[in-house]
C-alpha cells in the first residue's frame, strides 16, 4: 500500500517540475496560436462550400478526412471480427483451472424480477423502438447538428442491448448470431470503402464525393456522398458492437453453468 | 465561474475518479467509478464546447461499461 | 480581465492536470494487480489523450463548430479538427476495450483468475 | 567467337566445378555410384584443359579482365588472370584429378557414409577455390573466401560423431571472426582509397592510412590469411581437423584451405597494401618473425607427435610459414620463392598425406610407433613417402630445393642472416621429423608378422601417390615443365616490385 | 489508372477482408479466395507502382481531390514504394501459408482468420505509404488490433501475451498520439511535407524535442527496441503458427520505419537537439544488438530464439538511422527488406517443423534434414545471411552500414556491428549442427503429409523466401542506386 502512495507523490512533483520548466503548449485559449492559424481557418470558411454540411465536425469528419473515417470503422470491424476469432472456439473442458464460484443460495434466479412492478417486457420494446426512431434522426441529422455515423450506430447496438439485457426471454426487435453480426459489420465496411470506389471509377481521387455517379447537381453530391458513408458507418458500428457483446456473453452464460 | 476553472474542478474530479479506481478492493465499484468517470469525462467535453464529442463519449462509456459489468458476471467481485 | 487563476490555468494548469491524469492512468495499468483493473486504467489514459488534444483546439469565447447564418469570420467557432480526430480516438479505445475483454474472458476460463500472479503461476504449470 | 571464348574462360573455371556440384547433389542418391564418380572425374579433366588454356595468353603477358556485374556500388565482380594467380589456380586443378580417384579409393576401401555430400562439398571447394584465384578485386576475393569456409565445414565434420562436431565449431570459430575483422578492414580501405581492385605493386599510401591506423588495418587484413595458413598464435584449428577422413585432411592442407590462407596473405600484402607502405608499418618485420617462431616450433611439436596424420599437420604449419615468410621478406626473389613453394609442397605434402591414408585402409595403423617394418609390406608406398620426405627437406633435384633457395636468397638479398638460419635449421628439423618413420619403415629387426607377405595398397590409391611424387620430382628437375610454373613465379615477382 | 495504384493498394485488402466472413457464409473458401485476389491484385500494383516512382519521380495521392494540407494525402518514393511492395508480398505469401493452419470445422472461423490477416497486412501497407500523422496513428492501431488477434489464437498462453502486448502496445499508441498533438499544436497541420516546411523555418525547438521523445518512446515500444522490448519474447513464442512470420518480420519494424520518416524527414538532421538524441537512441541500439543475440545464444526452444534474434534485427535497422549517413540509411533499408524474408522465412521453418513433428524445442532437431530437405535449406540461407556471407542480402546491407559508419568516424558501430553478427553465428551454427549433425531422434510425423515434406502452401512461401534472399543480394546495387539519391537530399 504504501509503495504505491510513494509512487503517486513522485509522479505529482515529476511532472510538476517537468511542467515548471516547458511552455511549449500554446496558452488555452488565444485564437492566434498556430493550430487555429493554419488548417482549421479553411475548413471553417469554405466547409459550406465544399462540403453543404453546417455541422464542421462532420464535414471534416466525413469530407475533408474521410479515409480517417473509413479507418476507424475498420478497427471497429477489426475489433469485432477478433473478438469473434478468440472466443469463437468451444473451449476443451480438459485442460482448465476449474475455480469453485460461489452460488448465493436463495438468490433468485437471474432476469426474474424480485418484485411485481410495471410489466418490464411490454415497456422494453417501447424504449427499444424510442431509442431506433432517435438514432434514425441522429444518422439523418448527421449534417446540420450534433450527431454522425458512430453515435447512430452506437445507439442502434444500445436498443438493441436495452431489449435483451432487461427482458432476456423476451424475442427482441432483430436477432443476429455472432456470424451473421460480424458479417454484417464487413458489409458496412465495405458500403463505406464502395462508395470511395465507385468515385474512383468515375474519375475522381478516392472519396471524392464531386465525382459521384448519381445525376444529381454538385453540391447535393456531396451530402449523399456524406449520407451513404454515415449509413456505412452506422452499420459497421452497430454490428461490431453486437458482435462483440454476443460473443462475450455467450461464453459467460457457457462457462457459468458448468461450475 | 469562467469555464477554465470548471474544466480544472472537472479533470481534478477525474483524477480522483482514477485514484479510487486504483485503490478499490471490489471489482463492482470500480466498475461503477468508471461509468462516472465517463458521465464527468463526457460533462468535461460540454464544458470545452465540443458536442459530437460529448455525445460519443456519453453512448460509449454506456457501451463500454455495459461491456464491463458482463465480463464482470464472469469474474469474482473480490481482487487484491 | 483573466485573473491569475485562470491564467496559470490556461497556460499550464489544464495541461498538467490532462498529463497527471495520463500518468495516473499509465501507473494505474503497471501497478493494478488485477487484469480488469489494468483495463479501466487503459481507458481513463485514453481518455486523458482525447482530453489534451480537445484543449489543444480551444479559442476563446468561441461558440460550438456548427455554421450559424451571422457568423462566418474562423475565431468565433472552435478548431473542428480536433473534435473529428478525437471521435476517431474514442472508437478505437472501445475496439481495444472490446478485444481486451474478450481476452480477459479466455484468460478467466483458462486460468481461472484474473490475478496476474495466479495467472504466472498457473501458466508455467501449463 | 575464340576471342570471346577465351574472355569468359575464369568464369566457366568456376562454374564447371559448381555444375558438378550441383549435379552430384541433386542427382547423387538417384544414380549408380560409378556414374556419380564419373561426373566429379570429367569436371575435373574438364577444368585442367580450361586452366591449362589460359596459360599462354598469360604467360604472353596480356592478362584477361572480365568485369561482370557490380556487386557492390561503386564494386564489380571483376575476374582477371595474373601470374599469381595462375600458380594457385594450376595447382589446384591438377591436383583435384588425382585426390578424387584417390578418395574414390579411400571411400570405397573404407565404406564411409554421406559420400554424396562429400563430393558435392569437395567440388564446391574447388569452384571457391577457383575464384579465389580468379579474383580481380577484394570483394569478389571475400565472397569466395567464405564460400570456401562455409564449403569446408561439412568436409571437416565428416563424421558427424561429436569429435567431428567439435573439430568443426572451433574450425568455424577461427574462420569466421578473422572473416568478419578481415571483412570490417575492406571496408575501412574503400572508404579510405575509393578502389578495392588488386593492383600489383599495391596502391594504399601513407597518406590513406596515417600512422597507426595503417599497422591496424595491415593486421586486420591478413589475419584472414594468417588464420587460414596456420601461423603459430592461431593455428590450433588444424591439427584438430585431423579428425577429417585423409582426402579430406589432403584437400585442408595440401590443395585449398591452408593454401588459400597463404595466397590471401600474398593478395594483402602485395597487391593492396603494397610492399612500401608495409615495410614503413613494420607489419612486414613483425610477420616475418611470427613465421619464423612458427617455423621453429611446429617443426619442433611435429618431432614429438606419434601419430602420422597429426605429425604431416605440424610439419604443413611450418611449410606454410616458409611461404608467408618468403612474402614478408619483401623481396622479388623471395616472393618467387614463396610462389613456388606453393607448387612444391602442394605435390610433396599431398603424397605424405597419400601415403598416410593408403597405410590406414591397408592396414589401419594410424600411429608410428605401430609402422615398424613396413616397408616390408608395402614398399612403393614407403618408397614414394621416402621420396616426399626427402623432396620436403630440401634435397637437390626436388621440388622443395628450388624453391627453399630462392627464399634465402631473398633473405640474403634483403640482408637478414637471421631467416637464413631459420630456413637452413629448418631444413634440418625437416629430417628429423621424417626421416625416423623412412628408417622406421625398412628396418628388418622384429617386424610384427602382419607386414611379413607383400600386401600393397589398392591400386586406386597408389596411382595417384605415384603421380604426385613423379611430379614433385619432375618440378624439381625441370621447374618450367610443360605448366612453367617456375616462370609465373619470377613474372609475378618481377610484376610487384 | 496508374495514379490511384497507392490508395488501392491498401483498399484491397481492406475490402477483401470486409467482404470475407459475408462470403465464407455462402461457400468455405470463396471468402479466402477473394482475399488471396485481393492480395495478389494489391501485391502486382505495388510492384507497378514502385516501377512507376523509380522512372518518374515520387507519386502523392490527395485522398478526397483537396489541396495538399486540407487533406488526408499518400507519398510514394522509392524509400516506401520498396517497404510497401515487400509488404504486400509477404502478406501474400504469409496468407499462403496460414492454408495449413486452417480449421475446417466452423465457416467462421476460416473466414475470419484470413480477415485478420487480410486487414494486418493492409493495416502496414497504409502505414508505409501514409503521408499524414494522424492516419498513421489509426493505420498503427489497425495493425495492433490484428497482432492482438494473430497473437492471442495461438493457444492460451498465446492469450496472456495478446492481453500484456495489448496493454504496451495501447501506451505506446497514446505516446504516439500524444507527439502528434504536439507536433500539431506547433505547427497547425499534419501533413508531414507541410508540418517539416514549418519546423525548418524554425522558433519550434523545444515543441519538437518533446514530441520527438514521445514518438521515441512510442515507437520503440512498438517496435520493441532495446529499453522497451519486455512483450516481445514472449509473444513471438507464443504466436499462431501462420502469421508468425508476418509480426516477428514486418511488423516490428513498421515503427521503425516511421521514426526513420519524422527523424530525417520531417524534423530533418540540423534540429537543435538531434545530435543528442542520437546519441542516446545510438547507445539503445548499441546494447540492443549485444542483448538480443547474447540471450538468444542459451534458449532452446526455436521461437523464442529468433524472437530475440529479431531484437538485434531491429536494431540493425536503428542502426542506420542513429548513424545519419545517407549510405548508412540505404544500407539498413536494405536490411530491413532482407530481414524481413530471412526472419520471415525462419519462422516458416519454425512453424514448419512444430507443423511436420510437433516440436519447437532445437535439442530433438536430430538430423531433419533428410525428411525436410527445403526447410534445412531456408534455415542454413537465413543463418548465411545473418552472419552476413557475400552471395545473401545480408554482406551486402551490412556492408553499407559498415561504409556509412567509417564514412561518419563512428567506429564503435562497427565493432558491434561485427560482434553481433559472430554472435549470431554462434547460435545458427549451434541450430545447423542439430539439424544436419545430432543423433536422429526418429521424430514421426505428426500430420500424415501426403507426398513430400509439407503441404504445398508451406513449402511456396519457403521457397519464395529462399529466391528473395539471393535475389536481393544480387540486385542490391539496384535497391541502392534507387534508393540513394533520395536520402541524399534527406539525410545530411
Amino acid at each position: 500500500m504504501m509503495r504505491k502512495v510513494i509512487g503517486i507523490i513522485v509522479i505529482i512533483v515529476g511532472l510538476g517540475y517537468v511542467f515548471m520548466s516547458f511552455d511549449f503548449l500554446p496558452v488555452i485559449g488565444d485564437s492566434t496560436a498556430p493550430a487555429h492559424t493554419h488548417v482549421s481557418d479553411y475548413y471553417i470558411e469554405n466547409a459550406l462550400r465544399d462540403t453543404h454540411s453546417p455541422n464542421l465536425v462532420t464535414a471534416v469528419l466525413a469530407d475533408y478526412r474521410g479515409f480517417d473515417t473509413l479507418l476507424e470503422t475498420t478497427v471497429m470491424f477489426s475489433a469485432g471480427v477478433c473478438a469473434v476469432m478468440i472466443l469463437g472456439s468451444k473451449s476443451h473442458i480438459r485442460n482448465r483451472f476449474l475455480v469453485p464460484k460461489k452460488i448465493l443460495k436463495g438468490k433468485p434466479e437471474p432476469g426474474v424480477s424480485a418484485y411485481k412492478t410495471v410489466n418490464k417486457d411490454v415497456m422494453v420494446t417501447l424504449i427499444a423502438i424510442m431509442i431506433l426512431l432517435y438514432a434514425i434522426y441522429v444518422l439523418l441529422h448527421g449534417e446540420v447538428g450534433p450527431g454522425g455515423g458512430f453515435q447512430a450506430g452506437a445507439l442502434m447496438a444500445l436498443s438493441y442491448i436495452v431489449s435483451m439485457m432487461i427482458a432476456p426471454d423476451t424475442r427482441p426487435l432483430f436477432s443476429l448470431s455472432k456470424a451473421n453480426a460480424a458479417a454484417l459489420a464487413g458489409i458496412g465496411v465495405f458500403i463505406y470503402a464502395f462508395t470511395g470506389l465507385l468515385t474512383v471509377f468515375n474519375g475522381g481521387m478516392f472519396l471524392e464525393y464531386g465525382r459521384l455517379p448519381f445525376p444529381v447537381s454538385n453540391e447535393y453530391l456531396h451530402t449523399i456522398g456524406i449520407m451513404l458513408i454515415e449509413v456505412g458507418v452506422t452499420i459497421g458500428v452497430m454490428a461490431t458492437i453486437i458482435t462483440i457483446l454476443k460473443a462475450i456473453i455467450e461464453r459467460v452464460r457457457f462457462d457459468d453453468d458448468r461450475d | 465561474m469562467s469555464p477554465l476553472i470548471i474544466e480544472a474542478i472537472l479533470l481534478l474530479a477525474l483524477i480522483a475518479i482514477t485514484l479510487a479506481v486504483i485503490f478499490n478492493r471490489d471489482l463492482l465499484i470500480v466498475i461503477i467509478t468508471y461509468c462516472a468517470f465517463s458521465f464527468i469525462a463526457m460533462f468535461l467535453y460540454i464544458v470545452m464546447s465540443s458536442p459530437d464529442v460529448a455525445f460519443t463519449e456519453a453512448v460509449i462509456g454506456v457501451i463500454s461499461t455495459i461491456y464491463f459489468i458482463i465480463t464482470l458476471r464472469k469474474i469474482d467481485r473480490r481482487c487484491k | 480581465m483573466m485573473t491569475g487563476i485562470e491564467q496559470f490555468l490556461a497556460d499550464k494548469g489544464i495541461y498538467y492536470l490532462t498529463f497527471l491524469l495520463l500518468s495516473f492512468g499509465v501507473y494505474g495499468i503497471i501497478a493494478c494487480k488485477n487484469y480488469m483493473k489494468k483495463l479501466i486504467c487503459m481507458n481513463i489514459m485514453q481518455v486523458a489523450a482525447i482530453v489534451f488534444f480537445l484543449s489543444l483546439g480551444q479559442k476563446k469565447g468561441a461558440t460550438i463548430p456548427v455554421l450559424i447564418e451571422g457568423l462566418t469570420n474562423a475565431d468565433s467557432y472552435i478548431n473542428p479538427l480536433t473534435h473529428a480526430l478525437m471521435l476517431t480516438a474514442i472508437v478505437v479505445s472501445l475496439g481495444t476495450t472490446g478485444v481486451g475483454l474478450a481476452l480477459l474472458t479466455r484468460i478467466r476460463e483458462k486460468f481461472g483468475s484474473v490475478e496476474e500472479d495466479d495467472i504466472i503461476r498457473r501458466q508455467n504449470k501449463l | 567467337m575464340n576471342m570471346l571464348a577465351m574472355e569468359f574462360r575464369p568464369l566457366y573455371a568456376i562454374f564447371v566445378p559448381l555444375i558438378a556440384a550441383g549435379l552430384i547433389y541433386i542427382l547423387g542418391e538417384r544414380i549408380h555410384q560409378n556414374i556419380r564418380e564419373a561426373i566429379t572425374l570429367t569436371a575435373a579433366a574438364l577444368l585442367m584443359v580450361v586452366v591449362y588454356s589460359m596459360i599462354p595468353s598469360v604467360l604472353a603477358g596480356n592478362e584477361i579482365k572480365l568485369e561482370l556485374f557490380s556487386i557492390v556500388r561503386g564494386v564489380s565482380f571483376t575476374l582477371g588472370t595474373d601470374p599469381a594467380g595462375m600458380i594457385f589456380a594450376c595447382v589446384a586443378s591438377t591436383l583435384w584429378l588425382p585426390t578424387s580417384i584417390y578418395s574414390i579409393g579411400y571411400m570405397r576401401g573404407h565404406h564411409e557414409k554421406n559420400q554424396t555430400g562429400y563430393y558435392a562439398a569437395f567440388a564446391v571447394c574447388l569452384a571457391a577455390t577457383m575464384g579465389l584465384c580468379f579474383a580481380a578485386n577484394l570483394v569478389s576475393f571475400f565472397m569466395f573466401f567464405e564460400i570456401l569456409t562455409i564449403a569446408t565445414y561439412p568436409l571437416v565434420t565428416h563424421y558427424r560423431d561429436e569429435e567431428a562436431r567439435k573439430s568443426g565449431r572451433k574450425y568455424l570459430a577461427y574462420t569466421l571472426i578473422s572473416g568478419q575483422i578481415f571483412f570490417a578492414g575492406m571496408v575501412i580501405i574503400y572508404v579510405v582509397s575509393g578502389s578495392l581492385d588488386f593492383v600489383p605493386g599495391g596502391y594504399l599510401t601513407e597518406a590513406m592510412l596515417p600512422g597507426p591506423w595503417a599497422l591496424l588495418v595491415f593486421f586486420m587484413m591478413i589475419g584472414a590469411g594468417i588464420v587460414k595458413a596456420g601461423v603459430m598464435p592461431l593455428h590450433s584449428w588444424l591439427p584438430a581437423a585431423m579428425v577429417a577422413p585423409t582426402p579430406v585432411s589432403a584437400l585442408l592442407h595440401a590443395v585449398a584451405v591452408v593454401k588459400a590462407g597463404a595466397f590471401c596473405t600474398l593478395r594483402v600484402i602485395l597487391y593492396v597494401f603494397g610492399p612500401k607502405l608495409a615495410r614503413d608499418c613494420q607489419g612486414a618485420v613483425i610477420l616475418a618473425w611470427m613465421a619464423v617462431f612458427t617455423i621453429v616450433l611446429s617443426s619442433l611439436i611435429a618431432i614429438r607427435q606419434d601419430n602420422l596424420k597429426a605429425r604431416l599437420a605440424f610439419s604443413t604449419i611450418g611449410q606454410l610459414s616458409y611461404i608467408i615468410l618468403g612474402i614478408s621478406i619483401l623481396t622479388p626473389i623471395s616472393t618467387s620463392g614463396a610462389l613456388y613453394h606453393i607448387v612444391a609442397h602442394a605435390f610433396m605434402k599431398i603424397t605424405l598425406f597419400m601415403v598416410a591414408g593408403a597405410i590406414y585402409v591397408t592396414t589401419g595403423k594410424k600411429n608410428i610407433s605401430e609402422m615398424v617394418g613396413i616397408g616390408k609390406r608395402m614398399p612403393v608406398t614407403m618408397g614414394a613417402f621416402a621420396l616426399a620426405s626427402f623432396a620436403l627437406a630440401g634435397f637437390p633435384f626436388f621440388a622443395g630445393f628450388i624453391s627453399k633457395t630462392n627464399i634465402i636468397m631473398g633473405a640474403i638479398e634483403a640482408g637478414q642472416p637471421m631467416f637464413v638460419a631459420t630456413l637452413i635449421v629448418s631444413a634440418l628439423l625437416a629430417i628429423a621429423y621424417l626421416m625416423p618413420v623412412v628408417i622406421i619403415a625398412f628396418r628388418n629387426g622384429h617386424i610384427n608378422p602382419e607386414f611379413a607377405q607383400r600386401g600393397e595398397a589398392a591400386p586406386a590409391m597408389l596411382v595417384p601417390l605415384l603421380i604426385a611424387v613423379t611430379l614433385s620430382i619432375v618440378f624439381g628437375v625441370e621447374p618450367n615443365a610443360g605448366l612453367n610454373l617456375l616462370e609465373f613465379a619470377l613474372m609475378a615477382g618481377k610484376a610487384v616490385f | 489508372m496508374i495514379q490511384h495504384y497507392p490508395a488501392l493498394v491498401v483498399i484491397l485488402p481492406l475490402c477483401g477482408a470486409a467482404l470475407s466472413l459475408a462470403l465464407t457464409k455462402i461457400h468455405l473458401h470463396l471468402g479466402r479466395n477473394v482475399i488471396f485476389l485481393s492480395m495478389a491484385l494489391s501485391f502486382y500494383m505495388s510492384i507497378m507502382q514502385l516501377r512507376n516512382v523509380v522512372i518518374n519521380g515520387p507519386m502523392e495521392y490527395r485522398f478526397g481531390g483537396y489541396a495538399i494540407p486540407y487533406s488526408i494525402e499518400f507519398r510514394i518514393d522509392t524509400v516506401n514504394g520498396l517497404v510497401v511492395a515487400m509488404v504486400a508480398l509477404m502478406g501474400l505469401i504469409t496468407a499462403f501459408y496460414c492454408i495449413s493452419g486452417e480449421i475446417r470445422s466452423e465457416k467462421l472461423k476460416v473466414g475470419g482468420a484470413y480477415a485478420v490477416v487480410a486487414l494486418f497486412v493492409a493495416g502496414m501497407l497504409g502505414n508505409a505509404s501514409s503521408a499524414d500523422a494522424f492516419n498513421m496513428y489509426v493505420f498503427l492501431e489497425i495493425t495492433a488490433l490484428a497482432a492482438y488477434c494473430l497473437i492471442a489464437l495461438g493457444g492460451n498462453r498465446g492469450m496472456v501475451a495478446a492481453f500484456r502486448y495489448m496493454l504496451v502496445g495501447t501506451i505506446a499508441g497514446t505516446f504516439y498520439l500524444l507527439g502528434v498533438g504536439i507536433l500539431y499544436s506547433a505547427t497547425g497541420t499534419l501533413n508531414m511535407q507541410d508540418m517539416s516546411i514549418i519546423i525548418q523555418q524554425g522558433g519550434k525547438d523545444e515543441a519538437v524535442l518533446v514530441a520527438l521523445c514521445l514518438m521515441i518512446a512510442g515507437l520503440g515500444i512498438k517496435s520493441a527496441l532495446f529499453p522497451f522490448h519486455g512483450w516481445q519474447p514472449s509473444a513471438h513464442t507464443h504466436e499462431e503458427r501462420g502469421s508468425a512470420a508476418l509480426i516477428a518480420g514486418v511488423m516490428v519494424k513498421i515503427p521503425v520505419y516511421m521514426l526513420f520518416r519524422f527523424v530525417y524527414c520531417v524534423f530533418g538532421t540540423n534540429f537543435k537537439y538531434m545530435q543528442q538524441i542520437l546519441i542516446v537512441l545510438g547507445i539503445f541500439v548499441g546494447i540492443g544488438m549485444m542483448y538480443g543475440s547474447i540471450r538468444a545464444i542459451g534458449q532452446t526452444n526455436m521461437k523464442k530464439l529468433l524472437a530475440y534474434s529479431s531484437i538485434t534485427q531491429t536494431s540493425y535497422f536503428m542502426l542506420g538511422i542513429v548513424i545519419g549517413s545517407p549510405v548508412a540509411l540505404a544500407g539498413s533499408l536494405l536490411h530491413f527488406i532482407g530481414d524481413a524474408f530471412i526472419k520471415g522465412g525462419l519462422f516458416y521453418c519454425a512453424g514448419a517443423i512444430k507443423y511436420k513433428f510437433g516440436t519447437v524445442n532445437i535439442d530433438n532437431f536430430g538430423r531433419i534434414y533428410k525428411k525436410m530437405p527445403v526447410t534445412s535449406a531456408l534455415i542454413v540461407a537465413g543463418a548465411l545471411s545473418m552472419i552476413g556471407i557475400p552471395p545473401t542480402v545480408g554482406f551486402f546491407s551490412k556492408w553499407y552500414i559498415a561504409m556509412g559508419a567509417i564514412q561518419t568516424g563512428k567506429y564503435i558501430f562497427v565493432i558491434l556491428l561485427i560482434i553481433s553478427s559472430l554472435l549470431n553465428a554462434i547460435y545458427f551454427f549451434k541450430i545447423i549442427e542439430k539439424i544436419f549433425m545430432s543423433k536422429d531422434k526418429g521424430l514421426e510425423d505428426v500430420r500424415p503429409v501426403k507426398k513430400g515434406e509439407l503441404p504445398w502452401s508451406m513449402l511456396v512461401p519457403m521457397s519464395v523466401c529462399i529466391v528473395v534472399i539471393f535475389l536481393l543480394g544480387f540486385l542490391n546495387v539496384k535497391i541502392i542506386n534507387m534508393v540513394l539519391p533520395l536520402l541524399k537530399g534527406v539525410g545530411m
